[in-house]
């Protein structure tokens, strides 16, 4: 039944190009795609492990510096008189360093997230991601600053035997985001239903307990962080190649909240919540252009948003499938009343 | 049956202000334009879009302007990383667009033949500027400027021009995009042994600068560049604390007898003030305005609207901009050079409340 | 800095209120924050009434928006859980920023004070006129909300419903009332920091995006919920950003703020005045 | 024969989908101990949780004093005279002690008053004494059952409702707890009891119902319950 | 009974300062190995505070833990879930969202560890060690006798129910030695003696354990020493004959009543 409706919704997103001709829509797409796979990454960590980073773009933006700086090359100076000069790599190599490198920043933050929780842990990641924009705003001499990357190539395939295929075309962008995004959602499906991720529930709900039965918090949260960090890497490599310029403004705050809204929307901790949150989001914009004025477009957003919440408060996907169940009749696992969360997170 | 031009400005977003300035300039010009027939007997059409001050976005729109709307050719995208994201979409359908704003030397660098910019980088307004400097008698300047492309690059372009002509450097203090308090800058330039400093950046924040410094006792000469002063609003805003600040400017709306072409900035200024805009928009919305007149000479010259055509008469029009004549020169690697006008740029002082024209 | 710190820290205890004690994420403090400015400068420019007048009119608006906000957002999705508050609020975030665009447009406002251009010279030291208003006022304020809700029987059954809330309405409390007022108070801080620094600054539509995310550093940094570590974490972020400034770069200068943070948060997970905690 | 203060008839009640109560009718005379027993999930709690307006029952009547409380919000049902003492301690973890106590006496008014009533209940709890300025969500378990107990008695209450007040508490103490329990019934003040250790309930109450699967399937005189093979094989352990 | 066993646990000279309070003071006792014994004493008295010492969640300001000639100091409580040493709440702990059969499966985590890339890649060993793990679930559920809500969701059950869970997940740790903190608090006597049966059971299988529980009826008949804590010092030892006759412990812990127990 899942994997039918999975397969069917698979190949109606891979048919898209060969019907929809409109550049400007598929372009719209791609872009949303993109932000698609950052937003599952970032529902690995908030919805899996209710970790919510409100840092995320960090993770995305790295991927997109590295990335780019890998294709481009860069020559800088460092403390004492060395340089370190870089010649330009296919972009192809650019997309695996921008998946390690962002991996190993999601370890680093990882690390750090061992020590902090919850509220605490939503500020660690944003001040990171603030520390990291304000580097890339500032160390001119590598990413050129506020002076933007420019002229990034396009991600070229190597064929062995064929040479290489550069995806030039809007069709072939809008494939590579669905293959990568294929992949992150089926790395995460398994991740989600293995084992492992029954530990990083456990540590969700009731932390205290879970160390108790002896699930090893540190190990959990960081592989899950680099997990995350390193799909979200893939995916601002992706932006970098496709959108071919990148400036600081990549971090921008705004961002990280696109991909807050398409995650909790979309219902946080069901594997098909950002896809449909993000189809909606990322779509929303294009639909409203057209029939208001700029700032009415906003604030329509906005109130598309809430009415979403006031309808589905547990985001689109888990509510309509409970609905669904209810109707068919199937019974769901009876969900306590909340009398008082307050109470139910106080450990002792 | 309309022409229809693309305009990509940011209406929302922390560019807001400006984009609608200079949308609004674009308006008047179409105004006037269909007024007088329209061109090659048809109206022309504006068709705006908002890029919502996010690069991502600029290109979206470009993208559709170009592919849904079936604009020959754009003007936009006020802000440099606006328009560097703008960029690779003409190449991709080879369509031209006139830059009205964006100040970075990259636009017209990176070998990109649909670029026609009629807004000064900041090294053609340093390049401007050094035939002043020996009549202000500089001897060492700070600069205090905002963190951007277009801040940056005037650090870098001014302090250039100033090495040049033998003028020290002192220190290169930056300001983010949205920041409230420069108190920690200015004291650190009010300590330093220059007697300039050279400010870059947007009217809000020079409104702030310029507070902050009387507060602080700053008692330096204070030379802001880039053209978005917007004096009026400062002198509004700033009060007191404006006077004796000079201010490189692309515009005189003060004074249009001044200007290369009194008729047509007094026929701005007046429909500006007509429409009830805030006279202080004059300033940036003018380049809206030149800037449609461009795209429309453009059009008429190419004799229809079809991409390919606009894009070669651009290198032939010869437009009477408000400020001065708009001829493109060829700028960038050869075979794929962009299009440069050569604005005019002035010097204008603050005194007593009043905008006085500096001269020297 | 004195200034910078006292605003920071009126931010920090509007938004430790809503965020540290009702758990709200509240994304519409920065937008409240530049609300309060606009209506100071409505009353002033717009109206042309006086500056002092003013001040308390942009309290009172603020605690009327807070409160329309709760009762017609939060109200309704009450024992939600967290994040889908959270996401409200940015959804409202976002219409209300878009909404103050549209009134009053993009492009920035200031607003006339009453106060002598000179500054105050003390010794070594000057201090403009209005930017010590601000410091006196924000203090009071400040003062006043520390005392409501440590020493009134209103406060306590504020930190009593947010602990617990079905416990606090067996003891009497009427929750709903609770849950209102707490969020307007704290609102009515973010509009009158906003009204007290919109005179010093100029007023835009965005000016509340920076302030909104340095509140919630701040009160991270001072403990979920305590006033005293928001009024103290206010002061020590604007102290970071002006040695920042001052000694590193002022391209670094809110880097410093967040790298404190982070080593705050290293050392001391839970801020810099935790409260006390047990497991078992 | 006098007429009760408090009468539940016929009421259902529940939790989202499910059903937790299935119509239950309880009657609770003036100056009364009544207890309700019953096993694991067999509804005790909601039973309580239903009257003081925290759970809003689906069905069915509820009248206090001669007043219809049904559907009433807990404030109200609290200003009406009747205090809960809820399960599971639940008191305000990073309110001191005393704050908690002084909770308990929102509604009331007179300073004076509330305060001594504070000190007695220091001196049934000396535990609690010393510990005064401790956050409540420090102490121990049993600390914390005290403070709840003693929250509950701050409310000077007409009718008041335990929920297992026992738990967690040494035996010495349950000892005092039932004393003081017995002592507020003889002063006149109504008393519903649910607890677990069903022996020494029974033993005190008055009346007792016993409450299986949401559903009233015994009550009758503690004696009664105490004599009935079903209660003694079910939850007396014998 | 006090046939000589090896040690389990040992500690030695342990102490506990919050601030200026005293919770713990120098207190020392062993368990043995497949042993049962309580540790009692009045509200306050330090017992979970022991067991925070016992199982890493604190540390103490002094003395020192020996589990199987292991030193706890300084082990995290992980590491010493690791052990062998698994524990129970005071309160109510599990995870609410969870329906009691994932509560279980997220408990086996101990037994269920495969390498992620195998998981990930759904190699044969992980689905074989996923049936295991159903399995063993399954058993625990219908242990603690809570078949009927194995698929409710944990947090939906009421308190008493939400006890057996608790034990539940403990046991799914497969624990060396079980430390429980008073597991029949809110069930009534006939509960409790089903309770009682399933510690015997725990401890035929060779599991030692730590008991804290109030309920006197319950500890005198399971234990085979019983210490006694007041004020965070150990005021008695002994055999529950022993402790029911003290005096010292019927004045500050059992009261008179006790003697009907
Ligand atoms: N918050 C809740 N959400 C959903 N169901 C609940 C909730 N609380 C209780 N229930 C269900 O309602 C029924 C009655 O629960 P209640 O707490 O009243 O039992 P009880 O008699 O007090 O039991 P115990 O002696 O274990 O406390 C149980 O089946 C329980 O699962
Ligand atoms: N984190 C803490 N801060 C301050 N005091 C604490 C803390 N944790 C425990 N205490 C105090 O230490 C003492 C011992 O507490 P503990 O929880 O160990 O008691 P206990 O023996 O388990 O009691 P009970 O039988 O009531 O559960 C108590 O008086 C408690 O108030
Ligand atoms: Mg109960
Ligand atoms: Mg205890």
């Amino acid at each position: 039944m899942r994997a039918i409706s999975t397969i069917v919704a698979v190949a109606a997103l891979a048919s898209v190009p060969l019907w929809l001709r409109d550049p400007y829509l598929l372009n719209a797409l791609i872009t949303t795609g993109i932000f698609i796979i950052g937003a599952m990454s970032l529902n690995l960590l908030l919805g899996f492990t209710g970790q919510l980073s409100l840092g995320h773009i960090a993770f995305f933006g790295i991927g997109a510096y590295v990335s780019a700086l890998t294709s481009l090359g860069f020559d800088v100076g460092l403390p004492g008189d060395f340089r370190l000069v870089h010649t330009p790599w296919p972009p192809i190599a650019g997309f695996v360093l921008a998946v390690v490198v962002a991996g190993l920043c999601g370890y680093f933050v990882g690390l750090l997230s061992f020590r902090v929780r919850g509220a605490y842990f939503v500020i660690v990641t944003i001040s990171f991601a603030e520390v990291v924009r304000l580097v890339a705003l500032n160390w001119v001499e590598l990413t050129q600053g506020p002076l933007a990357l420019t002229s990034i190539p396009s991600i070229a395939l190597p064929l062995p035997g064929f040479g290489e295929f550069t995806l030039r075309t809007k069709m072939h962008n809008y494939y590579l985001v669905l293959v990568v995004a294929l992949i992150a959602y089926l790395l995460i499906a398994r991740l989600v239903h293995s084992h492992f991720g029954r530990a990083m529930r456990g540590l969700m709900e009731n932390e205290t307990l879970a160390i108790s039965v002896g699930i090893d918090v540190t190990r959990t949260l960081t592989i899950a962080a680099v997990i995350s960090a390193a799909i979200a890497g893939a995916a601002g490599s992706l932006y970098a190649h496709y959108i071919r310029i990148i400036d600081p403004e990549v971090f921008a705050f705004i961002n990280t909240v696109t991909m807050v809204i398409m995650v909790i929307s979309g219902g946080k901790g069901s594997l098909a919540g950002p896809v449909v949150g993000g189809l909606i989001f990322g779509l929303l914009p294009v639909v409203l252009r057209p029939v208001m004025a700029p700032e009415a477009q906003w604030i329509a957003y906005g109130g598309v948003l809430i009415a979403i919440l006031f309808l589905l408060p547990r985001g689109i996907v888990p509510s309509l499938t409970q609905r669904l169940g209810r109707r068919l009749g199937r019974t769901s696992a009876r969900a306590p009343v909340a009398l008082t969360e307050t109470a139910a997170k106080e450990p002792a | 049956q309309t022409i229809k031009i693309g305009v990509n400005e940011p209406l929302t977003g922390a560019f807001a202000a400006s984009g609608t300035y200079v949308v609004n300039g674009a308006k008047i010009a179409a105004d006037e334009i269909n007024a007088k027939g329209g061109i090659l007997g048809k109206k022309i059409e504006l068709v705006i879009e908002d890029n919502k001050s996010n690069p991502t976005e600029a290109a979206a729109v470009a993208e559709k302007l170009i592919t849904s709307d079936k604009v020959p050719v754009l003007m936009g995208a006020w802000g440099s990383s606006l328009t560097l994201a703008v960029m690779p979409k003409l190449m991709e359908y080879e369509t031209p667009m006139v830059v009205e704003t964006s100040s970075s030397g990259k636009i017209t660098t990176t070998g990109n033949p649909f670029i026609f910019r009629i807004s000064p980088p900041s090294a053609i307004e340093a390049a401007a500027f050094k035939g002043i400097v020996d009549k202000l008698a500089l001897k060492k300047v700070d600069f205090l400027v905002i963190n951007n492309d277009w801040g940056r690059g005037t650090a870098e372009d001014f302090s250039k021009m100033m090495k040049e002509k033998g003028i020290a450097v002192g220190l290169v203090e930056t300001m983010d995009q949205g920041a409230q308090d420069m108190s920690a800058q200015l004291s650190k330039i009010k300590g330093s042994d220059s007697e300039t400093v050279i400010v870059t950046t947007a009217v809000d924040q020079l409104t702030l600068i310029f507070k902050q410094a009387a507060a602080l006792g700053l008692k330096k000469r204070i030379i802001t560049t880039g053209g978005s002063q917007n004096p009026d609003q400062i002198i509004a805003q700033a009060g007191a604390a404006a006077n004796g600040t000079m201010h490189l400017t692309t515009f005189l709306p003060w004074f249009p007898e001044k200007t290369p072409n009194p008729e047509a900035t007094n026929y701005f200024v007046s429909e500006w003030k007509k429409r009830g805009f805030d006279f202080a928009g004059c300033t940036e919305s003018f380049r809206g305005y030149d800037g449609i007149r461009t795209v429309a000479a453009a059009i008429e010259k190419a004799g229809k609207a079809e991409p390919a055509a606009i894009k070669a008469a651009f290198w032939d029009i010869k437009v009477k901009g408000l400020n001065g004549d708009i001829v493109f020169r060829k700028s960038g690697p050869e075979g794929k050079e962009s299009g440069q006008s050569q604005p005019n740029v002035y010097l204008i002082e603050i005194n007593d409340g009043k905008i006085e024209m500096k001269t020297l | 800095m004195l200034v910078l710190g006292g605003t920071y820290a009126l931010l920090g205890i509007g938004l430790t209120l809503i965020f540290g004690i009702m758990n709200v994420v509240n994304f519409t403090h920065g937008v409240l924050y530049t609300f309060g400015a606009y209506v100071m400068f409505m009353v002033v420019q717009q109206l042309g009434l006086n500056f002092f007048l003013a001040l308390p009119v942009a309290v009172l608006a603020g605690w009327l928006l807070g409160a329309a906000i709760e009762l017609t957002l939060l109200r309704p999705l009450r024992g939600s859980d967290i994040d889908t508050t959270m996401l409200v609020m940015i959804g409202a975030w976002i219409a209300m920023q878009s909404g103050t665009l549209w009134i009053w447009g993009g492009v920035a406002k200031a607003v006339a004070t009453p106060f002598p251009e000179a500054p105050l010279v003390l010794g070594p030291v000057s201090v403009s006129w209005l930017r010590l208003f601000v410091l006196i006022a924000a203090a009071l304020l400040i003062l006043v909300t520390y005392l409501l809700i440590n020493r009134t029987s209103l406060g306590r059954a504020m930190r009593a419903t947010f602990q617990d809330h079905d416990t606090a309405s067996l003891m009497g409390v009427n929750v709903d009332m609770i849950y209102t007022s707490t969020f307007a108070i704290g609102s009515s801080l973010a509009a009158a920091a906003g009204a007290l620094l919109g005179p010093v600054y100029v007023i835009f539509p965005q000016m509340g995006d920076l302030a909104a995310v340095k509140a919630f550093a701040i009160v991270i940094l001072g403990g979920l919920g305590n006033i005293t570590g928001a009024v103290i974490g206010g002061f020590i972020l604007a102290l970071a950003e002006e040695l920042g400034a001052g000694y590193v770069s002022s391209g670094y200068r809110d880097a410093m703020g967040f790298l404190i943070i982070i080593a705050v948060l290293i050392f001391r997970p839970t801020g810099l005045f935790a409260r006390a905690e047990r497991v078992g | 024969m006098e007429l009760p203060v408090l009468e539940i008839r016929d009421m259902v009640c529940g939790y989202g989908g499910v059903t937790a109560l299935r119509g239950i009718s309880i009657d609770v005379k003036a100056g009364q101990l009544v207890a309700l027993i019953g096993a694991n999930g067999a509804g005790k709690s909601t039973t309580l949780r239903a009257i003081s307006g925290l759970v809003p029952p689906r069905e069915g009547q509820m009248r206090f004093e001669g007043i219809d409380i049904t559907g009433a919000r807990p404030p109200r049902v609290l200003a009406s005279g009747i205090a809960h003492c809820p399960e599971g301690r639940r008191v305000f973890p990073h309110m001191s002690v005393e704050e908690n106590l002084d909770m308990g006496a929102y509604l009331r008014r007179g300073s004076g008053e509330i305060a001594a009533d504070r000190d007695r209940i220091y001196a049934e709890f000396p535990r609690l004494a010393e510990r005064r300025r401790q956050a409540a969500g420090t102490l121990s378990g049993g600390e914390q059952q005290m403070l709840a107990i003693g929250r509950a008695l701050m409310s000077r209450p007409r009718l008041i409702m335990f929920d297992e007040p026992s738990l967690g508490l040494a035996p010495n103490i349950v000892e005092r707890t039932f004393a003081i329990i017995r002592g507020i019934r003889d002063a006149g003040t109504t008393v519903l009891l649910v607890e677990q250790n069903a022996f020494a309930a029974l033993e005190m109450c008055d009346y007792a119902y016993l409450l299986e699967s949401g559903r009233i399937v015994l009550s009758g005189a503690g004696a009664e319950l105490i004599a009935n093979e079903h209660v003694r094989k079910a939850y007396l352990g014998g | 009974m006090m046939t000589a066993r090896s040690v389990a646990m040992t500690i030695d000279k342990v102490a506990v300062r919050f601030g200026g309070l005293v919770a713990i003071s120098d207190m020392s006792f062993t368990v043995g190995e497949g042993e049962i014994v309580s540790l009692i004493g009045p509200n306050g008295a330090g017992k979970t505070t022991a067991f925070n010492v016992m199982t890493g969640f604190l540390t103490p300001s002094a003395g020192r833990v020996t589990y199987r000639n292991t030193a706890l100091a300084g082990l995290k409580p992980l590491e010493i879930a690791d052990l062998g040493l698994v524990r129970t709440f005071q309160r109510t702990s599990v995870f609410p969202n969870d329906t009691v059969y994932d509560n279980l499966l997220i408990g086996l985590h101990r037994q269920g560890r495969v390498r992620l890339i195998d998981s990930l890649l759904g190699l044969p060993g992980a689905r074989a060690s996923e049936r295991m793990l159903r399995q063993r679930a399954s058993e625990l559920i219908e242990w603690v006798g809570l078949e009927r809500r194995a698929h409710d969701a944990a947090g939906s059950l009421s308190y008493g129910e939400q006890r057996l869970v608790g034990v539940a997940l403990a046991l799914a740790a497969e624990p060396s030695m079980l430390l429980l903190d008073e597991p029949v608090s809110g069930m009534n006597a006939s509960e409790t003696h089903r309770f009682v049966e399933l510690i015997r059971s725990i401890r035929d299988r060779g599991i030692t354990i730590l008991l804290v529980e109030h309920d006197m009826p319950m500890v005198m008949t399971v234990s085979d020493r019983i210490v006694v804590l007041n004020y965070g010092r150990i005021i008695a030892e002994g055999t529950p004959d022993v402790i029911r006759n003290d005096p010292a412990v019927i004045e500050a812990y059992l009261g008179h009543g006790a003697a009907r127990a």
